[in-house]
């Protein structure tokens, strides 16, 4: 409870702040709060990759992309009015919805007595692997994994496509 | 490029037990936390760090760009690969059943080859981008 | 019990509120960007934080666990990082691109530049 | 047999492609597997279309895992419609793409640009086979992602910022769908459309089911350019690649249709959706607004690309107020618009492109007297034109009548005659290109321009061919619409 606080406090300063530089740095700090608040919530894998991603990876494109921008200072915002009530409209939406939700850690809840029991009770019998995160991932809800590897590789090539650079009057490559 | 000698030394030791690690991460995935995803990221991460210290040339003269750019497919193929053997021997699109006379086995080598497919375009991707953000600045410069 | 019980379901709720403020009120295109990487993480929240079970461990099985968290949410957010980091890379290079276009990186800066144009053809 | 496999490959084929090319990096090769794949799934798609027919849904199950576990492909009448739509869509892109991205691009960005038309098909194709809630939100981001790049890929400097506000709002959007799928999944424990369906009727708890209604709504509608939600559009439209403004304008829109179709009828329900919820009112008040809006927006455009980017804006609601109207002709209409704007609009951008190609602007000061240089390119615009407008004989008036029998079966003659008017508006953007090209005399100088080269020509002529075609012959069209109406229909009560 005490990091998610903390997560929100951040993201009070990353509104705030207008130095571009401090809000890599917060982004950075925030996404490692995230991955801690993970591992507290069992959730291994994917704080391992949020900490590799999120404060790994993500921070060193927003440097590289802030040294080719020489974007540092951002200009004080004019509007404010109108996009905090667009906002607060789309999270009292979401208020209302969980609202209705199963209370935490309520065993009886949906998603812990349907689809899920299968994973966990025969993953080591069906796939012979023990991590259930890993045998879902590649083998149960593969093709969701095939897919998101095609993203990775979409992002990649069109990264390509987008910052290659041409050199006029010579020939690529 | 950093010229600090003590950061030199460390990175130089340092860098083959990160890519120790990452192939740790990539095959211990199915016991502990971590796969082919992480351990592609991590991976990277270590021929970025190489590229902080001792520049972006020697990083490239380290990992090529060709191979780079090769491995930002071959990924997706090697993946997209064993689904197509499903079908060849005769079951669904990513079945692992088949690929072994024995199902559980068959599902263990699909999950393998699958892991590494992922480890290969992750770290591909990510490297590829960070050597596009890294060389246009140069490229820039020198225009 | 409706507050701690729901408690990470607020935090969700205030991240995804500030994400989304951030990148509508902010014209800075890289300041957006990392808006819309906030108002991405806070559905992580919302998956994970409904499949723990106190006194449950990580979804590894191992003989001395009988409990374990829900893997199946786990899965599909490694999923949504995937997507917010290709997002992110694909922003970025695009942002890098209008800089060397227009010379800004800000919404209106760059809006008046293309008004200047369309005016003086 | 390769036939059990057919829902699979195609989506596969096409995404398998696009790593491929990236390896071999050669414009012509890319383009040529680029056409034989899009020819492929074409074919796929057709042959699924019939196997549908006659043998009713097909269940694929992906890894050989049974659903809810694995991710199930299921192909039912209304899928396989909209999988044969984006297909013949990318089936006459993709050979027309070559001689305008030749004009458009600098050549060692052409193979990326086929493997990002690949990937942005087999997105497409994805979100339209899957019956896995999660899969579709995968295949939406590998369709949007490479959306994004195409339209950045565009000639005027000004196709970036279109690219990166359309990612912005593309990104909500997506999240939007993700939170309103995590709410579902929260309250049913699965993540299959069919099994989610069966388990939201036992659901006591019906707020987060609601909340999750809203999001999906506002997060697929971010996506299918719903009014008000349709700001970016006119701007991609505008500065992205002809081909792709073609391939975008007839199909992306329609899937995201679908998507939102699907979870009206086949997930949440009618009960649900227009009877706890106003969605019906909401869904005819907004569609009203963009018909009449969009087109009297239309009319004061000075570029061709632009205008017609309103008028698809106009269209899309068309194909919502069928939705909102939710009876059998109504939803026929919906579905038949959904095949017969998807052709209209694709043929006049293609259309457009061979003017941009020649003309090197689509504004249309600059087309006054294209009739004269441009025969076959101008009567081609002024044929789909009339599909816009719903004149008889054409595709677009049976989508247009079926509306508006839609209309009449609730008793909305209103509607029906506001229907009718709003085809008046259309008469009127689609005459200021008829004004430019048929009544003013070229500019000096452009008497030199070329008609636009048959690679161009053939597939815009097909398309148009199509628009008159399935205007005529409803046999394919309209019983594939009426299907899939009754399959809408005939979902959760």
């Amino acid at each position: 409870m005490t990091l998610l606080t903390m997560m929100a406090a951040l993201t009070i300063a990353i509104v705030v702040q207008r130095n571009l530089f401090a809000v890599v740095v917060f982004s950075s700090m925030y996404s490692f709060l995230m991955a801690t608040a993970l591992v507290a919530l069992d959730a291994v894998d994917v704080a391992m990759t949020e900490a590799s991603v999120g404060a790994g990876m993500s921070t060193v494109l927003l440097l590289g992309a802030l040294y080719l921008t020489r974007g540092d200072e951002v200009k004080p915002l004019r509007r404010s009015l109108l996009p905090l009530l667009v906002a607060t409209v789309i999270g009292a939406a979401l208020v209302y919805g969980t609202l209705g939700l199963p209370a935490f850690s309520d065993p009886q809840a949906a998603i812990h007595t349907h689809v899920v029991p299968r994973y966990l009770g025969a993953a080591l019998r069906e796939t012979g692997v023990p991590n259930v995160v890993t045998a879902v991932l590649a083998s149960y809800r593969g093709y969701d994994t095939l897919g998101e590897t095609v993203v990775v590789f979409t992002a990649g090539a069109g990264v390509i496509a987008l910052l290659r650079r041409r050199r006029r009057g010579e020939p690529h490559r | 490029m950093i010229r600090d000698l003590v950061l030199r030394v460390i990175a130089k030791l340092l860098i083959p037990f990160v890519l120790l690690f990452a192939l740790y991460v990539q095959f211990h995935g199915d016991f502990g936390p971590g796969g082919g995803f992480q351990a592609g990221v991590i991976t990277a991460a270590a021929v970025i760090f190489y590229a902080i210290i001792f520049g972006l040339p020697a990083a490239r003269r380290f990992a090529p760009d060709w191979i780079i750019e090769s491995m930002v497919s071959a990924g997706v193929l090697i993946f997209g690969g064993v689904g197509v053997l499903g079908i060849v021997l005769g079951g669904n699109y990513l079945d692992y059943f088949v690929l072994a006379h024995d199902t559980v086995h068959g599902q263990e080598r699909g999950i393998f080859w699958v892991e590494v497919g992922v480890a290969v375009t992750v770290s591909g991707v990510m490297l590829k981008i960070f050597y596009m953000f890294a060389g246009r600045r140069r490229d820039l410069d020198q225009a | 019990m409706t507050l701690a019980g729901h408690y990470s379901y607020w935090v969700t709720m205030f991240l995804m509120i500030s994400g989304l403020y951030i990148v509508i009120a902010r014209g800075n295109l890289v300041k957006k960007l990392i808006g819309l990487g906030i108002f991405q993480t806070s559905v992580y929240l919302l998956y994970i934080a409904p499949g723990k079970l106190i006194g449950g461990t990580a979804p590894i099985v191992a003989a001395s666990f009988s409990t374990y968290s829900n893997p199946l949410p786990h899965v599909l957010i490694l999923t949504a990082i995937v997507v917010g980091v290709a997002t992110l890379a694909l922003g970025l290079a695009i942002v890098v691109r209008i800089r060397e276009a227009y010379g800004s990186i800000e919404e209106d800066e760059i809006l008046e530049k293309d008004q200047a144009g369309e005016d003086g053809r | 047999m390769i036939g059990d496999h057919l829902p699979a490959l195609q989506v596969v084929v096409p995404l398998l492609a696009a790593p491929l090319m990236v390896l071999v990096r050669r414009g012509t090769f890319a383009w040529l597997l680029a056409v034989a794949v899009s020819w492929t799934a074409l074919a796929i798609a057709l042959a699924l279309a019939f196997k549908v027919r006659e043998a009713g849904p097909i269940s694929y199950a992906m890894g050989s895992w049974p659903p809810p576990w694995g991710i199930e492909y299921r192909v039912d009448a209304l899928n396989s419609f909209v999988l044969v739509l984006v297909s013949l869509v990318a089936a006459m892109v993709a050979p027309y793409a070559r001689a305008s991205v030749a004009a458009e691009l600098p050549r060692d960005q052409h193979y990326l640009f086929f493997a990002m038309y690949s990937l942005c098909l087999a997105g497409l194709l994805g979100i339209a086979i899957t019956g896995d809630a999660f899969n579709l939100f995968v295949f939406l981001e590998i369709s949007s992602l490479s959306t994004y790049v195409l339209v950045a890929l565009g000639r005027d400097r000004r196709a970036l910022l279109a690219a990166f506000q359309y990612l912005v709002l593309g990104t909500i959007g997506a999240t939007f769908y993700v939170i309103g799928v995590g709410l579902l999944y929260l309250m049913t424990g699965t993540l299959n459309l069919a099994d989610m369906a069966l388990r939201l009727r036992e659901v006591g708890e019906i707020r987060p089911v609601l909340a999750a209604l809203a999001f999906i709504t506002a997060g697929i509608g971010l996506k299918l350019a719903l009014f008000p939600l349709h700001f970016w559009l006119p701007n991609v439209y505008a500065f992205a690649p002809s081909a792709i403004t073609a391939f975008l304008a007839a199909s992306a829109t329609k899937v995201s249709v679908y998507v939102l179709l699907r979870f009206y009828f086949l997930v949440f329900g009618v009960p649900l959706v227009f009877g706890r919820m106003p969605m019906a009112e909401i869904l005819i008040a907004l569609s009203v607004l963009a018909v009449v809006s969009a087109s009297l927006v239309a009319v004061f455009q000075r570029d061709l690309k632009r205008l017609f980017a309103y008028s698809s804006v106009a269209q899309i609601g068309y194909i919502t107020l069928g939705m909102g109207l939710a009876n059998e002709p109504g939803l026929t209409g919906a579905v038949v618009h959904l095949f017969n704007h998807g052709l209209t609009k694709g043929a006049i951008f293609l259309l457009l492109g061979g003017v941009a190609l020649r003309v090197g602007s689509t504004s249309l000061e600059r087309v006054a007297g294209l009739a004269r240089t441009m025969p076959l390119t101008s009567f081609g615009i002024v044929l789909g034109g009339m599909s816009l407008i719903g004149i008889p004989g054409t595709a677009g008036f049976i989508s247009k009548w079926y509306l508006v029998l839609g209309a009449i079966a609730h008793g909305y003659w209103w509607l029906a005659a506001l229907l009718v008017a709003s085809s008046l508006i259309a008469v009127a953007y689609v005459w200021r290109f008829v004004e430019m090209a048929y009544l003013r005399a070229p500019a000096p100088g452009a008497a030199k321009l070329d008609e636009a080269p048959p690679s161009i020509l053939l597939p815009a002529w097909i398309m148009v061919a199509g628009c008159v075609y399935f205007g005529l012959d409803t046999s394919f069209t309209l019983d594939g619409a009426r299907l899939a109406a009754a399959v809408l229909l005939g979902g959760v009560r």
